[in-house]
């Protein structure tokens, strides 16, 4: 029952995408990647700290290239031009093609700048990223993405670190119904059951960095979001009974011995 | 000689590459990625490159992110 | 990590309990437990059928006594003597003394009689069984239930063979506050998302059997049983980051080379 | 002499006992319980009871259930 | 447009009942009371304390009995003995046969005790008492109400005083298929769409009390409630639209002097 | 206790504006306009019909300017200069400088087109139009439109058409955290709870259409709204009870005569 | 003489009616209503009524309830 | 000489006047607004406006909407 996602010539069993931030060391990130099953993993660029940078233990080093794809993202970037250059400057480390891009409005909500994303998105495909944008979840916005050449959309569950869960399903299916690419759910996940939820719309992968990191036990909760993720898939897949108001029996009528 | 490097004015002494400046700064060179004025630098021209009075750098590298 | 759920003195590494009926075959009743990963199984107490009885494949001979436990249930009792008579019967059956203790209303909404299932454990309690006693969501009925001597207290998540999930978690978690036994949500699970939300509140474990047997594709719908009752149980455990309207950052601050 | 069986009137012999009754209606003894005039009717007693006029007998399996 | 509810032989314009508990003082209560638009008033039945009765204002004198229906309650009392107590008291005080029935089930939860309400219900309902039978959300109570001579079922939206409004509608819901006497929800409501919301499923009437008198502003919060019932009540007499995914424009297609 | 909501320098004491769209005929609109209480009734803009003009009544004709403040939407715009071009016939036509702005993306969802809203209100405010914009719940198109201009930001609760409600109340609660201009829901009202819902947020005031017009009975529809509308901004000025898992007792638990 | 008024102990003088302890404790017995050993105490027997050694008396009134 | 009004082709007399091309089709002018080729036609230009062969004229008014 092999049941990949795929994103252009990528091809990954699971379908949960996990971050690297937050956590208090790489050790606990690493134990936290490896409960996840996660394959792809997602990372900022910043600036070499020119104090430290000799002594510290550099993220790249610590990640098992062979195990993990790395998805750079393009965090912390308010303009298409900061966007394009860190794109660039990731690509240039070494990274691949593959791209987390957002471009966001501002500080406090952190919420995405939907037609910079666009912008960025068509200068970045043309380019020849694979771009996996990351983007607020108006259907609208989203077909846009996709237009733009996105390789994959990736409307939010909620404000990034929110931990709100899905705010509006009816948005995502929405999308859904229109999509032709891939779409992922990135940011506002909280905890395992909205996971579920997310992928029983019918999405094809969860993105997710705080609801693991700042649990009360993060290795734990990684496996909590494994299993909601396979949970959420394979019922999407499997198809769920209809809801009714009431009621079915699961024990047969017929031949009860007693009287009533 | 000035320079402005991840931000900070740097002195650095003429006829400076950019290898050796990113040596200055990083022992392992295939952890960075540079800019310079804005656009990449590749890494194939660092040796080559020589670093001019007035130029932004930026060196980076990853970090943790979601 | 070892975490069995335990009533009195079973003790079950699965926390998701299942039914026997609305199967097309044991062929497919089979396979789904084995996807479930449960290891406690409903079964219902009925007449053998003086037409068709030697010929038929009997459930007894389908199940494996060492893999499976056997939870009799006594749906189909309307009656808190039909509801003795039906547990004593299954108890000569040699299925020990588990009981899942059902007392129903009537037979349009399958609800549960409260008082009768009440004064059902109270007797059923007396004779040595160990009942686990299926109930609404009033957290009133499960006090009494737990004074009347039941070994776990099984509130319904919505009306049987509805699909509608946990429809006032509120209730639940009331219960959950009070109890000294094990509490189990039996009845009402849909999906797998329903799986994972019920045990993120607390609860012991789950038990379904349409939400499985009434999927398109029940042996697939029964593995997204397994990893969401997984997947919740440790989300539960792990403890959830808090939520917020918004918004935190999952990359640095710092270190941005970008302008704004 | 005539019993209740199932919820069915039903013919017997006389000095017909539980065991012989049993044995009529399934071929694996272990795969059922029996109730006589709503009380149940132990397994070990099976052989030595014998069917009385007017009995109500349940005999009762396994099905499948949730 | 008159729809007034009917209760036995009594019928109001106003399907808004408020309770006399909790407010500041008198004053305010009436100004409540006022801005409410209710005619039926909530009220307890106390011991006279010994030491201050001569000089309190008493509420029997401060309700204007040519506009207030009074309802006097049963609340404090947790056995059917001291609930038939109570009612012998309230209608000895000349304040008719209308009674607000409930039988708590503890103090720290303030949750009905389903089985008693049932039994104090009948006994009642046998001594002539036009019977408001205060209860939980469990449908087959409901049910076993009216047929024990309620003249109206209450049944909770939420616990007494959380102000967490309907937490459970399909209850509501499946009551109301069945019922043959008027459901009014009682307890929970904790703001205008609360009510709204709960008119709207169709129920005769709300009564709440907490959740005027602990408002801010009672006095507006009254008036709120008050617009709110109307409001539930018209929708649900109006039938609304249909709910779609999307979408059908308001204005119309023809005519457009545009282009696209 | 007037409280009128106010945009730029008109002032309306309803808080409910209303479509004219949908109904069966004027008469009927007209009803429900009086019903309603609005103050403010949206129109649409188009090609006079060169074969029936002579004979019809024009909605012109029918609206009593003294009573009503006409609201002439873009309804049918997908473009920009469309919008530009419909705006400029409005105002030609005699109705004065409000707008509702509207620049819908698609046909299919009939969602906004959230750039093209905000560049056509960019122009438009420049114009001396005082625009309404019509937009998505994102917080960060609603800030840019009050930065383009807008006088008032009317974002959607669900698609036009959908009745589906608010689908995203935390949005809504960004969107008022940050704002500067009034904030109107406009569109997905399905009934009155949504209103109130609406309403109890803290938003300054609903537009609606179909709700009311394809209610079974609109005029009594319109009566629901109105009262909800109402029941919702006093409730959100009276400040609702704080809310709690359990209980309170609206009765002092002082003066029991009863023994437990 | 000793009753329990209102679940608190109380001397009364022999011989006293309901009608005379209510007023003691009330000046509007249209307030109140009686119930004397768990049983209700019809207003129209006050008079009568003479309180006896032990009597559990209760005078109850209308308060703020929801 | 042809126009294009409200998108459908109309033959109209030379020298016609905007105001003349309202009344054809309208029975209020107050009702209307017009717009040739793209641009708002003020209202109190409208007599002296003569459509030119090729024009492109919109005439609006309101319709119900929401």
């Amino acid at each position: 029952m092999a049941d990949p996602i795929r994103i252009r010539d990528y091809s990954f069993e699971s379908r949960l995408f996990v971050g690297s931030g937050k956590y208090r060391d790489y050790d606990e990130m690493l134990a936290c990647w490896d409960a996840s099953g996660a394959e792809v993993v997602t990372v900022a660029v910043r600036r070499v700290d020119l104090n430290h940078e000799k002594e510290e233990r550099n993220l790249i080093d610590v990640i098992d290239r062979e195990r993990y794809t790395i998805l750079p993202n393009t965090a912390g970037c308010y303009t298409v031009e900061d966007t394009l250059r860190t794109a660039r400057l990731s690509r240039e480390l070494g990274l691949g093609d593959l791209l987390k891009l957002e471009v966001l409005a501002d500080e406090e909500t952190l919420l995405p700048n939907a037609p910079a994303t666009v912008e960025a998105t068509r200068q970045l495909a043309g380019e020849g990223f694979c771009v996996l944008a990351y983007t607020n979840d108006d259907p609208v916005t989203a077909k846009a993405l996709e237009e733009a050449g996105a390789a994959a959309v990736m409307p939010l569950g909620a404000p990034i670190g929110s931990g709100l869960g899905i705010l509006n399903p009816t948005n995502i299916k929405i999308i859904l119904q229109r999509a032709t690419v891939p779409i992922i759910v990135d940011a506002g996940v909280g905890t395992a059951s909205d996971v579920a939820l997310a992928m029983e719309l019918g999405i094809e992968g969860v993105l997710l960095n705080t609801g693991i990191a700042k649990a009360d036990d993060p290795v734990r909760m990684a496996s909590a979001m494994k299993h909601a993720c396979i949970a959420g898939r394979e019922a999407y897949l499997a198809g769920r009974m209809p809801a009714r108001l009431y009621a079915s029996p699961s024990s047969p009528r017929e031949g009860r011995f007693t009287e009533s | 000689m000035q320079i402005t490097l991840n931000g900070t004015p740097r002195q650095v002494a003429p006829n400076t590459t950019l290898a050796e400046l990113i040596d200055e700064i990083t022992q392992d060179r295939t952890r960075v990625a540079v800019e310079r004025n804005r656009a990449i630098a590749p890494r194939a021209q660092w040796d080559e490159t020589v670093v001019a009075d007035g130029d932004e750098i930026e060196v980076v590298t990853l970090v943790g992110g979601g």
